[in-house]
């Protein structure tokens, strides 16, 4: 089974490698972002597969931060391009006027 | 002196050696701040990683790592961070300091 | 065989994705990159067995550092720069890879036998009565430097005050990226926090006998807590509020207090008597993992932007 | 027994690895960026799911089996929220209610 695991994590990460190539290029933020959010999914589903595999209990833990952290990050990536969307529309609606 | 075992830690070594250089090399040709400090992290990561290859090949007594150098990673990268924290700081007040130096009219 | 195969991927795309950092033009997206490279370096850490360094990696690598990196790009204009002459570039390129070169030759050949405090940590463990070997080094061997180390975190954040402009003294730091109260953060904020607190503590608990610990424990609460302020849920705290204070500095004065009192007790600075010394360092482990917490929270957040009295 | 529980996880981790193969062909064939983003957190938080569902039997305590649902529970959320800001984003009319 140890073995059959590890074959998965490596399919896995493969999976997400591709992926990953695929959003990095672009063309938009938003697409770029997605990379986080898909070593999120990806890179914790390699790791419980590892951790089970080996019986590691500190793996899951680290699963567990990493899952948490990813979240974290990814929702503060997307918070900051509705930020940087919010000022570039101010700034093309009326310099100098106070928006409503 | 012979040569190393193709192994993992030989594998994440060369990556902690390959990392450190292109962290070297954001950190001369970037131009912005940010940037630099980005590329600054990138090398940390690396010289961690040698650290942690450092660890591998010391296991023994029943650990899986000598924790000695894991134990000096984890010190590592925390002050990595107080001092991207800090460097942040100083970047953001440089520029709030320009901006006020530029547009002494306008804003 | 099987593990060489996922090795070779993972270094493979820690290297591709630094590459990518490196080279892109824009500062999002090199911070996506860099986020990515901390979630990466998560799984080569695991691969090397170091589970702490890990979870370390796993909480401050991507995580925090990448929202501080955050705050920085909403805050500060982007910078257009001219891009670098090829010559330069290239050699600039080569001396790098000499550099490389060089490490890489250093891991190649290796010393023999590798060099090696396994044992000593081993046979000096049990004196600790902590069961995790990284725990019993930096609460024990290498006490000093952790006790310094939480000062260092403190004094980074002093620096950080220390810029504040002179009319913002003593009011409250921003949110480290502002946002309205809106959509879905406020909800999103009330699920994950807890789960998150309960998650901090349950590493830092765990931390004495497995993977774990206050610096990993703190940083989770620390990203909960900056969550909180980005969504709109609560404030950092005026900056010259004593009880703020007092928090942030806990954690080192009881420290330095079990340090001074294992002097007449234990016969030196930072040395616990044998039979208290697992209370004593789940006592400072407490006081400490409260004031990283709180240091890296407002790290994170920044020096006061609003004079006192002036926010909403 | 055992059989039956080693056939139930060796068919989810399979289908949860099929899952995260669709949610990268979505990634790789979808137009633009509002499909692909709907194909990644789709399909491989489902693929996500589906692994740990088939480790859930194989992970021998209740607190492991606890933290690995608690782990997808964390990314379903993430995934949700994040795809939550970014629609927004993508609006014509910006932020709407």
């Amino acid at each position: 089974m140890v073995d059959t695991l590890t074959v998965s994590a490596v399919i896995v990460l493969a999976i997400v490698a591709v992926g990953l190539v695929r959003v990095l290029r672009g063309p938009s933020r938003i697409d770029r972002m997605m990379a986080v959010q898909l070593l999120g999914s990806g890179g914790v589903a390699v790791l419980v597969l590892l951790a089970v595999g080996s019986g590691t209990e500190a793996l899951v833990d680290a699963a567990l931060t990493l899952a948490l952290l990813a979240a974290f990050a990814s929702i503060a990536l997307a918070t900051t391009l509705v930020q940087k969307a919010d000022l570039a529309a101010k700034a093309d609606r009326a310099p100098g006027k106070p928006e409503s | 002196m012979s040569l190393a075992p193709i192994d993992a830690a030989t594998l994440y070594g060369l990556t902690g050696a390959v990392l450190v250089g292109i962290g070297l090399y954001g950190i001369v040709l970037h131009e912005g701040f940010i940037r630099r400090l980005l590329a600054f992290n990138l090398l940390g990561g690396g010289v961690f990683l040698l650290f942690g290859v450092i660890a591998r090949r010391g296991a023994g007594a029943g650990f899986s790592g000598d924790p000695v150098p894991q134990a000096l990673v984890i010190t590592g990268v925390v002050v990595a961070f107080c001092a991207t924290a800090l460097a942040i700081t100083l970047i953001e007040r440089l520029a709030a300091e320009d901006d006020a130096n530029d547009g002494d009219g306008s804003s | 065989m099987l593990d060489l195969a996922l090795d070779l991927l993972i270094t493979a795309l820690v290297i591709g994705v630094a590459l990518w950092t490196i080279r892109t033009r824009d500062d999002f997206a090199a911070i996506v990159g860099f986020v990515a490279y901390g979630l990466l370096l998560t799984l080569a850490w695991a691969r090397l067995a170091a589970y702490d360094v890990a979870l370390t990696e796993a909480a401050i690598g991507g995580g925090v550092t990448g929202v501080i990196l955050l705050r920085a790009s909403v805050r500060l204009k982007p910078v257009t720069t001219a891009r670098t002459p090829i010559g330069v570039r290239v050699l600039v390129g080569l001396l790098c890879a000499v550099i490389s070169a060089g490490l890489a030759a250093v891991v190649l050949l290796p010393v023999s036998p590798p060099p090696s405090l396994a044992a000593d940590v081993r046979s000096h463990l049990a004196s600790t009565g902590l069961g995790n070997p990284i725990a019993g080094v930096l609460m024990a061997y290498r006490a000093l430097d952790t006790f310094l180390e939480t000062v260092v975190v403190l004094l980074a954040l002093f620096g950080a005050w220390s810029l504040t402009p002179d009319r913002a003294w003593g009011g409250r730091p921003g949110a480290p990226i502002p946002t309205a109260s809106f959509g879905p953060l406020p909800l999103f904020g009330r699920l994950l926090i807890p789960i998150g607190v309960v998650i901090g503590i349950y590493i830092v608990w765990v931390g004495a006998d497995a993977p774990g610990g206050k610096f990993q424990g703190a940083t989770i609460l620390a990203a909960m807590w900056i969550l909180a302020m980005m969504a709109g849920l609560t404030e950092a705290p005026p900056i010259g509020r004593w009880r703020l204070r007092l928090l942030l500095a806990a954690g080192p004065i009881v420290f330095v207090a079990v340090g001074v009192a294992g002097i007449p007790l234990a016969g030196s600075f930072l040395a616990y008597p044998e039979a208290l010394a697992k209370p004593l360092i789940l006592l400072i482990e407490v006081a400490l993992t409260l004031s990283i917490a709180a240091t890296l929270g407002l790290l994170v957040a920044g020096p006061p932007e609003t004079a006192p009295g002036t926010e909403l | 027994m055992t059989t039956i529980v080693t056939l139930f996880s060796a068919v989810a981790i399979c289908a949860g690895i099929i899952f995260f193969l669709a949610g990268t062909v979505g990634l790789l064939r979808f137009p633009d960026s509002l499909t692909r983003l709907h194909a990644l957190t789709k399909a491989d938080n489902l693929g996500l799911g589906l692994i740990i569902l088939g480790l859930l039997p194989l992970s021998g305590s209740f607190s492991t089996a606890l933290k690995l649902v608690l782990i997808w529970a964390l990314v379903q959320l993430a995934g949700a929220t994040a795809a939550q800001l970014i629609a927004r984003l993508a609006r014509p009319s910006g932020r709407g209610k």
